[in-house]
């Protein structure tokens, strides 16, 4: 039994069926990577999870209760984080403060009126927020806005805002694009380092050194149908995958 | 059934109103995205240009009043009538309908002045500081119009052949109990002209894309080698005119004044938000259903049973479709919704 | 007009970067030239006095780390409002860039393909590509886009922003392709992309390469930038820190190794 | 008399000077009028300190005034701007008397405002001098010991109007009302109605319309066929401009109904009203509190020094701030004193002719002028462009007085 | 943000606010504001646009309705001296928490949608509330001559306690009367606590999770948290401090008028906060008090007054100055309100406030560059 379980989701836009009974069934601690081409519905399916869509029909199971119909930050709260294809970020907070948000969100529920304290005397929370920003490398930035970022940095701030809360699950939406080589490297060790905290994690992505580096388990995606899944070693080897996805690509 | 058809005009009148001066709003606000709270103002200016036209030409000989001795008082007697007579008179006459000539170059300049001197520099800005500037400009501009023109409204009367009413009951078989104001019925066939007009050329044209995609993301259609200040300007420009075109038509029913502006900024914005952001289509109808309602709200019938209703009437509608319709009647998503 | 290259304009060289100057500066006038242009974001100053040369039909690489600068260079070029370029002359085909504004420059053969794409929302596929045949000069019409670009004229009804990620990049090639460029700017066309799609776009900028077309490409994807580009310019903190043959890259690990981590 | 030394706000003590107030509507839909009033309260302390032809100080009767200001202290003044609002009224008149220690206050051109102004004045302790304003309520239920009104109210205008509707249009009618939906409107339509009914008239309905509601169509309509033949316009100001141009634009008054010609009238007519609706007036029927066409020595002579002042003739709400100005400085005089109790007390009572509209009588009991009240209609044929009203009749005093105690109300205490 | 902020620049802060507050009458002089009637407005328009500010500058919702909070703030106060006691307490107590609960039920409604929509709404709520007070609920509220004590009100705390005078008795505070000078000071005080209460929750994770609220809301419900209670919260919290200044309006006037509701009375107050700048703590309180300032000395301009202003200029200067002057005070204040909006908005972005923030860092610029943008070299010239 895993952490997440998904069974028969399907889901159209008008005429374009974008998940076709799709399962999955990813376990607690592995890091669980769905590839697939572009349009396959890979953020679709995350979506799914998330809130952000309803599934025409199907289910999803996380830790034994449905996500289905629920509201995005009561998901979040069961213990599901994501990282968005295009960052979602309080882009005229500081730093300091994206970070600080979730972590009150962790500490005092969906909604409490903290209305007295000040931040600047949340020393635990700042601690904390600081030391994620740490472990991801914007330390320094931490006064900045968000929105002067460069796309590389605010992909990272987001992970580390979700990082913040210590999920059960996250949700990487291509963590590594449109980063440099040497912050790829970075985040995988980083995403290495969280693995030890027993996160689950499902992983897109389309760079398949940060999928090979990190997957147990691959999920292949095509036309919104899983077309294989199995460990890394045999999805490298499979010929659908090979003509669907990965084309001549040296890996 | 004659009062029921007899509201139904006065909707359709009031809705065509509603809707032709909500639309030059909509093009200003739901496509340009700016909050422009000098619209009413605009309206307020095309009425004076009706004004200004009128007083031109009824330019007087003054002959003075002998039998008043403390102070001058005239008998007036335009220069256009004494020399043309009877035609003089007709063109006096006529003065509103020549107004709108007028109005059409005049509100174009005084749109694209604004948009080039003004507006411009506000397409990056918070709303919040739109709303400040426009609301200035309104005042400034409303404060100008009184200083020239005082601050008591001035008769613009249509002209004498439709100042009486049409027998339209007898037209239609609905006997002679149906009769409507000739100008009324005007306003509402100018209205719908327009109204048409501006379709025709932001549907049929790529223009209107191009202004959608342009407020959409103005970046990118710069780097697609559109102008897209340029067309900016024209659809303020437009807009202007259409908001002085409504405001010339309507003063023979509403005789002018400086505040004028204000009193029907509030009704347009509610207007083109009940229809939807960045929807023409939305502003028309959402015109023409407040103002429908809003007649038939003012029925004694109704009024007896619920008192007041007609004073609030168009913001109960619009609280009701905004809260069973998200984005208004017609509004497309993520159109100023943050 | 003056037909003045930019690389005979003398200015100031205490700020001019050290490893800037290049052996083909010397090879008579450019096709393209930036010559020490500095580039503010309101109170940041990003660009920092980059210059160099292009020849015509030339395919340069523009790498570094995040941050380096890429996205800003390749936007001052482009005339975008942001960065707002201080100082310095761009120099396209014998045209002042700089005293363009962003369309003027498009209209003169400038194209970008932006870094987050930027399809418009709101506009279908089709509208999309419409879009960039408003302004003269067009490019390939719409239809030699499709049998390019087949998914899109499956998809050329759907609202482009609903697209999934690399189907939005192919949007934005074809709509830079729209229009008659002289010069492309890429800003990581890769980004986000399926191998197998990469590919695909590799194919068609190799077919782009075949044409002639003088083209500027940044890539986090260093390795295929190289093997496509005949030249790479390095940025590092806004300003240029190699500029060279692109083999020459490929062959110098230390240089690789402290500009881009590979 | 120094029994009077009592400490009270304002005092103006040993000063040169004393201080009026002058509170009018400078900007809004009133601004004109209020521009005028501005006008005749700078000709009254004028006229009160010396200066100038000396007005109506040369007619009114008994006159206390000597020309050298109020108790030998010249008058200034201060002004403020009520933008026709309530609350900014009364902010204006706490300025005057907090911070520029006005003796008196004195404005108006809305019942709201004056009420809201006179209660104030109640409290502060400080005499206000109502302006224009013709609700009932200003002397009936909201009357304050501080507060006087020299201008007519809703009820004589209707009793004014009896008898020359009941001559013009004959005892069988059918009335339709419109009503402006707000206090002032609902007087106004219960004074005209009692007068109408009691000439046998039939009320065939009485809408209520929003304040400002622009266009009428919707509300005129349904008059058209009620089987009424007569439309009431209890309307003021912009709502009256604009609901008697779309009456007319409605062909209302080229119908016939019951045999007889449609009439519209308007019981309260001011000149500004009269200009905004331009020709649409023409022979419909109202009334004025005064007009300058008046003959009498007093009007002559107000016409007269407003005229080669300003260029044109005074309006009603002019000649009423005037007037009330130039009483509010004689019954110091007659007092002896500022205090107010005193002037109240001089003022209550007082009768005075010689200012238009013949003999009038400040009655104590609701501190309500009674005097001739004017019924006009709009002049078919205008001499000038200040000829807009013709006086049908001048109806005396007698017709239109009423029992104190009619609208209720109480006065307050003297000493606050 | 350069200049660090800690509750010891906070502590500093509020104590130069409450300092500058309390001394208005002295430093007022000079300028002809000090009479109590205008400090009085200063100090609850103050308090209204600080708690606007609470909704629009922290969590970005434009309301364009609580001016309808204001309006039954004051009702409240009004009907409480009528049937209670002249006593101010339970009247502003009162007023708070009908303007509170009034403004849960417009918000909870309203603040299913967001944006401009949000705006009309609310803007319709407002103006029924305003057409009804005006018309139909005229019982209640009077109507257009707005609702006034009389002595005939019932007043049954009082009538326990002290023996009915001649006329109206007047609103105290335990004896002490509203009027003139403690009425200032009654306001002053509660500004100073509204002010605190302000700071608090701009510095408290309440207010931050607001300005997460206008950053990114759909970021904020992927991070776990409710967007809608923190947005009704701090709508209510605002609606109450517009209740609270409708009931200070009654207590130094106790008279409450229709059109106090009126979408003019609420745009004022957005023109108020933006005129100052939206979202920092004093922008609010400094527009309010321009706004106010303009209204009530502005127009109380007359060509006397001009004339014996200029009095020392030669004789046909004086005449051309004093009608070129004219245009703009009196009657024409207006006019002179209009063009400050425009300048203001045009040359300082974001407010007064902000815009002085600007100089100051412009001015200050190198000093600061050092320590702000360390990972930047230094900038060339
Ligand atoms: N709101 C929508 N309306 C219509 N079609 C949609 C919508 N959202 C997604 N699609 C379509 O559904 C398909 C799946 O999209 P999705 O974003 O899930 O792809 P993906 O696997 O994440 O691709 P990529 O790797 O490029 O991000 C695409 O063809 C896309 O065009
Ligand atoms: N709008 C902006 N305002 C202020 N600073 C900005 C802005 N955009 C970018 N920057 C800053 O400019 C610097 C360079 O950014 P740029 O986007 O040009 O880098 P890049 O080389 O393209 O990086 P990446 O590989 O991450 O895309 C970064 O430090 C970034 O923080
Ligand atoms: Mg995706
Ligand atoms: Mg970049």
């Amino acid at each position: 039994m895993g952490i997440l379980q998904v069974q028969d989701v399907n889901k159209s836009f008008g005429g374009l069926k974008a998940l076709h009974n799709v399962n999955l069934d990813v376990e607690e601690g592995a890091v669980h990577a769905i590839i697939g081409p572009n349009g396959a519905g890979k953020s679709t399916l995350l979506n799914c999870f998330v809130g952000r869509l309803k599934p025409d029909t199907g289910s999803v199971m996380f830790n034994g209760t449905s996500l289905l119909g629920i509201a995005p930050h009561e998901i979040n709260q069961a213990g599901v984080a994501r990282v968005f294809q295009t960052p979602e970020i309080f882009g005229d907070l500081s730093l300091i403060e994206n970070v600080m948000i979730p972590t009150f969100a962790k500490r005092d529920g969906a909604y409490t009126v903290n209305a007295w304290g000040r931040i600047d005397q949340a020393a635990e929370i700042r601690e904390k927020a600081e030391h994620i920003l740490e472990d991801v490398g914007l330390a320094e930035k931490q006064e900045m806005h968000a929105n002067s970022l460069s796309r590389g940095d605010k992909r990272r701030l987001e992970l580390a805002m979700c990082l913040v809360q210590e999920p059960k699950l996250l949700l990487l939406d291509e963590p590594t694009a449109g980063m440099s080589r040497a912050d790829t490297n970075n985040t995988i060790d980083l995403l290495k380092r969280i693995g030890e905290r027993g996160i689950t994690k499902i992983v897109i992505e389309h760079d398949m050194h940060v999928v090979f580096s990190l997957a147990s388990k691959i999920s292949v995606l095509a036309q919104g149908t899983v077309i294989a899944e199995g460990a890394p070693e045999e999805i490298k080897g499979d010929p659908r995958v090979q003509e669907a996805y990965l084309g001549g690509a040296h890996l | 059934m004659d009062t029921f058809a007899l509201q139904l005009l006065n909707g359709l009148d009031k809705g065509g109103a509603y809707a032709l001066i909500a639309l030059g709003l909509t093009l200003i606000f739901g496509t340009l995205g700016v909050v422009n709270f000098a619209h009413g103002a605009l309206f307020m200016l095309g009425a004076f240009c009706a004004v200004t036209v009128q007083k031109i030409l009824t330019i007087s000989v003054k002959v003075k009043d002998e039998s008043i001795t403390f102070f001058e008082a005239y008998k007036e007697v335009p220069y256009l009538e004494t020399w043309f007579g009877e035609t003089g008179s007709v063109i006096i006459d006529y003065s509103v309908p020549i107004s709108i000539l007028v109005a059409i170059p005049v509100m174009l300049l005084i749109g694209l002045v604004m948009e080039r001197g003004l507006i411009q520099r506000f397409y990056k800005r918070t709303h919040a500081e739109q709303i400040l500037v426009t609301f200035g400009l309104a005042i400034v501009l409303q404060e100008l119009v009184k200083a020239n023109f005082g601050a008591n409204p001035i008769p613009t009367p249509a002209p004498e052949a439709v100042a009486g009413s049409a027998n339209i009951g007898e037209w239609l078989g609905l006997g002679s109990t149906v009769v409507y104001p000739w100008w009324r019925l005007i306003y509402l066939a100018f209205a719908g002209v327009v109204i048409a007009a501006v379709f025709s050329f932001l549907q049929f044209t790529t223009f209107g894309m191009v202004v959608r995609a342009g407020m959409q993301d103005r970046e990118t259609v710069g780097l697609l080698g559109i102008d897209i200040q340029r067309r900016f300007s024209i659809v303020f420009g437009l807009a202007a005119v259409v908001a002085g075109l409504a405001g010339v038509m309507y003063t023979p029913i509403l005789p002018p004044d400086y505040h004028m502006g204000m009193d029907f900024l509030v009704l347009s914005f509610v207007v083109v938000v009940v229809g939807g952001m960045g929807s023409l289509g939305g502003a028309v109808a959402a015109g023409f259903l407040l103002g429908i309602l809003q007649s038939f709200a003012s029925m004694n019938e109704v009024k007896s049973i619920l008192p007041g209703i007609d004073q609030i009437i168009i913001y109960l509608v619009a609280v009701v479709i905004l809260l069973v319709r998200p984005r208004g009647l017609l509004g497309r998503k993520g159109v100023m919704e943050s | 007009m003056t037909e003045t290259p930019a690389l005979q304009s003398n200015g100031p060289q205490g700020n001019a970067p050290q490893a800037s100057a290049a052996p083909e500066r010397n090879k008579g006038p450019a096709f393209f030239s930036c010559w020490d242009i500095h580039g503010y974001y309101g109170e940041s100053y990003i660009v920092q006095g980059v210059s160099f040369d292009i020849r015509e039909g030339e395919i340069v690489a523009l790498l570094g780390r995040n941050g380096a600068g890429k996205t800003s260079t390749l936007r001052t070029i482009a005339r975008m409002s942001d960065p707002q370029l201080t100082h310095g002359e761009i120099w396209l085909d014998h045209k002042p860039l700089h005293e363009m504004s962003d369309f003027q420059a498009s209209q003169f053969g400038v194209g970008l393909v932006p870094e987050d794409r930027r399809i418009i929302p709101g506009l279908t596929v089709e509208e999309n590509l419409q879009l960039a045949q408003i302004a003269e000069p067009k490019g390939w019409s719409i239809e030699r886009l499709y049998e390019h670009f087949p998914r899109l004229a499956e998809r050329r009804k759907q609202e482009g922003v609903t697209l999934s990620g690399g189907e939005q990049q192919m949007l934005a090639v074809a709509r830079a392709l729209a229009r008659d460029v002289k010069l492309l700017l890429l800003d990581e066309p890769y980004e986000g992309l399926a191998p197998v799609i990469v590919q695909e776009i590799e194919r068609i900028l190799e077919e782009i390469k075949g044409l002639g077309l003088t083209t500027i490409i940044v890539e986090q994807n260093a390795i295929a930038a190289l093997h496509l580009a005949d030249r790479a310019i390095i940025l590092d903190m806004g300003q240029v820190a190699f500029d060279g043959i692109a083999q020459e890259v490929l062959d110098n690990a230390e240089l690789r190794q402290e500009y881009l981590a590979i | 008399r120094n029994v009077f030394a009592q400490d009270f706000r304002n005092n103006p003590g040993d000063g040169g000077t004393v201080t009026f107030g002058f509170n009018v509507p400078q900007t809004g839909a009133y601004a004109d009028e209020g521009a005028d009033e501005l006008r005749a309260y700078q000709l009254a302390v004028k006229h009160i300190n010396g200066e100038g032809d000396g007005g109506l100080l040369n007619t009114m009767q008994p006159l206390s005034l000597k020309g050298d200001g109020v108790l030998g202290k010249k008058v200034v003044y201060v002004t403020g701007d009520t933008q026709t609002k309530s609350d900014a009224a009364r902010a204006s008149a706490k300025r005057m008397i907090e911070k520029d220690g006005v003796i008196m206050y004195s404005g108006g051109s809305s019942s709201g405002v004056a009420i809201a102004q006179q209660s104030l004045a109640q409290e502060m302790g400080i005499v206000f001098m109502n302006g224009l304003t013709h609700s009932n309520d200003t002397t009936g239920k909201d009357k304050r010991r501080y507060g006087f009104r020299h201008f007519f109210n809703a009820y004589m205008s209707g009793a004014a109007l009896g008898p020359v509707l009941e001559a013009e249009m004959g005892k069988e009618r059918r009335a339709y009302h419109l009503t402006a939906d707000y206090t002032w409107g609902w007087t106004q339509e219960e004074s005209i109605k009692n007068t109408t009914e009691g000439l046998g008239w039939q009320t065939a309905n009485a809408v209520k319309t929003p304040l400002g509601a622009g266009d009428f169509s919707q509300y005129i309509t349904p008059v058209l066929n009620s089987g009424a033949d007569v439309l009431i316009l209890n309307h003021y100001g912009k709502d009256m401009i604009n609901s008697l141009t779309q009456a007319v634009q409605f062909g209302l008054r080229d119908k016939q109904v019951n045999g007889k010609d449609f009439q519209i009238v308007v019981p309260l007519y001011s000149r500004l009203m009269a200009q905004g609706a331009g020709a649409n007036i023409k022979g419909i029927f109202g009334t004025t509190n005064w007009n300058w066409s008046l003959q009498d020595a007093g009007s002559q002579a107000f016409v007269k020094s407003f005229g080669q002042e300003y260029g044109f003739p005074p309006s009603q709400a002019a000649h009423t701030c005037y007037v009330q100005t130039l009483l509010y400085a004689n019954a110091c005089q007659m007092a002896g004193t500022f205090y107010p109790p005193e002037v109240i007390k001089a003022l209550e009572g007082f009768e005075f002719d010689g200012m238009g509209n013949g003999k009038t009588l400040y009655r104590a009991e609701d501190h309500q002028c009674f005097k001739d009240v004017l019924v006009v209609k709009g002049n078919e044929n205008p001499s000038s462009q200040f000829d807009l009203l013709e006086v049908v009749q001048e109806v005396p005093r007698s017709q239109v007085e009423y029992d104190a105690g009619l609208f209720g109300g109480e006065l307050g205490p003297y000493e606050v | 943000m350069t200049n660090k902020i800690t509750l010891r620049s906070d502590n500093m802060m509020m104590g130069l606010f409450a300092l500058a507050i309390l001394t208005m009458p002295i430093w007022l002089m000079p300028i002809g504001a000090s009479y109590p009637d205008l400090m009085q407005k200063f100090a609850i328009f103050g308090i209204f646009a600080i708690g606007f500010n609470i909704l629009f500058g922290l969590t970005g919702y434009l309301s364009f309705g609580h001016a309808a909070f204001l309006g039954v703030g004051s009702y409240t106060a009004v009907w409480s001296f009528k049937l209670l006691s002249m006593n101010v307490v339970p009247a502003v107590i009162f007023a708070v928490i009908v303007a509170g609960a009034f403004s849960f039920l417009i918000g909870f409604i309203s603040l299913r949608r967001s944006g401009i929509y949000f705006s009309i709404l609310t803007l319709a709520f407002a103006q029924m509330s305003y057409n009804l007070a005006y018309s139909v609920l005229t019982p209640i509220t009077n109507g257009e001559t707005g609702l006034q004590l009389a002595k005939s009100d019932p007043r049954v705390i009082d009538g326990l306690f002290v023996e009915a005078g001649a006329g109206i008795p007047s609103t105290n505070f335990f004896g002490i009367a509203m009027s003139g000078y403690s009425g200032f000071y009654f306001c002053a005080v509660l500004l100073i606590i509204g002010f605190y209460i302000s700071l608090r929750i701009t510095r408290s994770p309440f207010g931050m999770m607001l300005k997460a609220i206008k950053s990114n809301q759909n970021r904020m419900s992927y991070t776990g948290l409710n967007t809608r209670p923190y947005a009704l919260t701090a709508f209510v919290i605002s609606g109450m401090y517009a209740g609270l200044a409708g009931a200070l309006l009654a207590v130094t006037d106790p008279l409450a008028g229709a059109e106090r509701m009126q979408w003019t009375a609420s745009g004022e107050v957005v023109l108020m906060t933006i005129l100052g700048g939206v979202g920092t703590l004093l922008g609010p309180m400094l527009g309010a008090v321009i706004i106010k300032y303009f209204e009530n000395i502005f127009s109380a301009f007359n060509e006397t007054l001009l004339n014996n202003i200029f009095s020392f200029l030669p004789e046909g200067l004086q005449e051309v100055v004093v009608s070129v002057v004219g245009l703009f005070v009196g009657e024409g204040w207006h006019l002179t309100l209009g063009i400050l909006f425009m300048i203001i908005v045009i040359y300082l972005p974001g407010g007064l406030v902000e815009g002085a923030q600007r100089v100051r860092d412009y001015v200050g610029r190198k000093r600061h560059k050092k320590t702000s943008e360390a990972h930047q070299p230094q900038i060339a010239e």
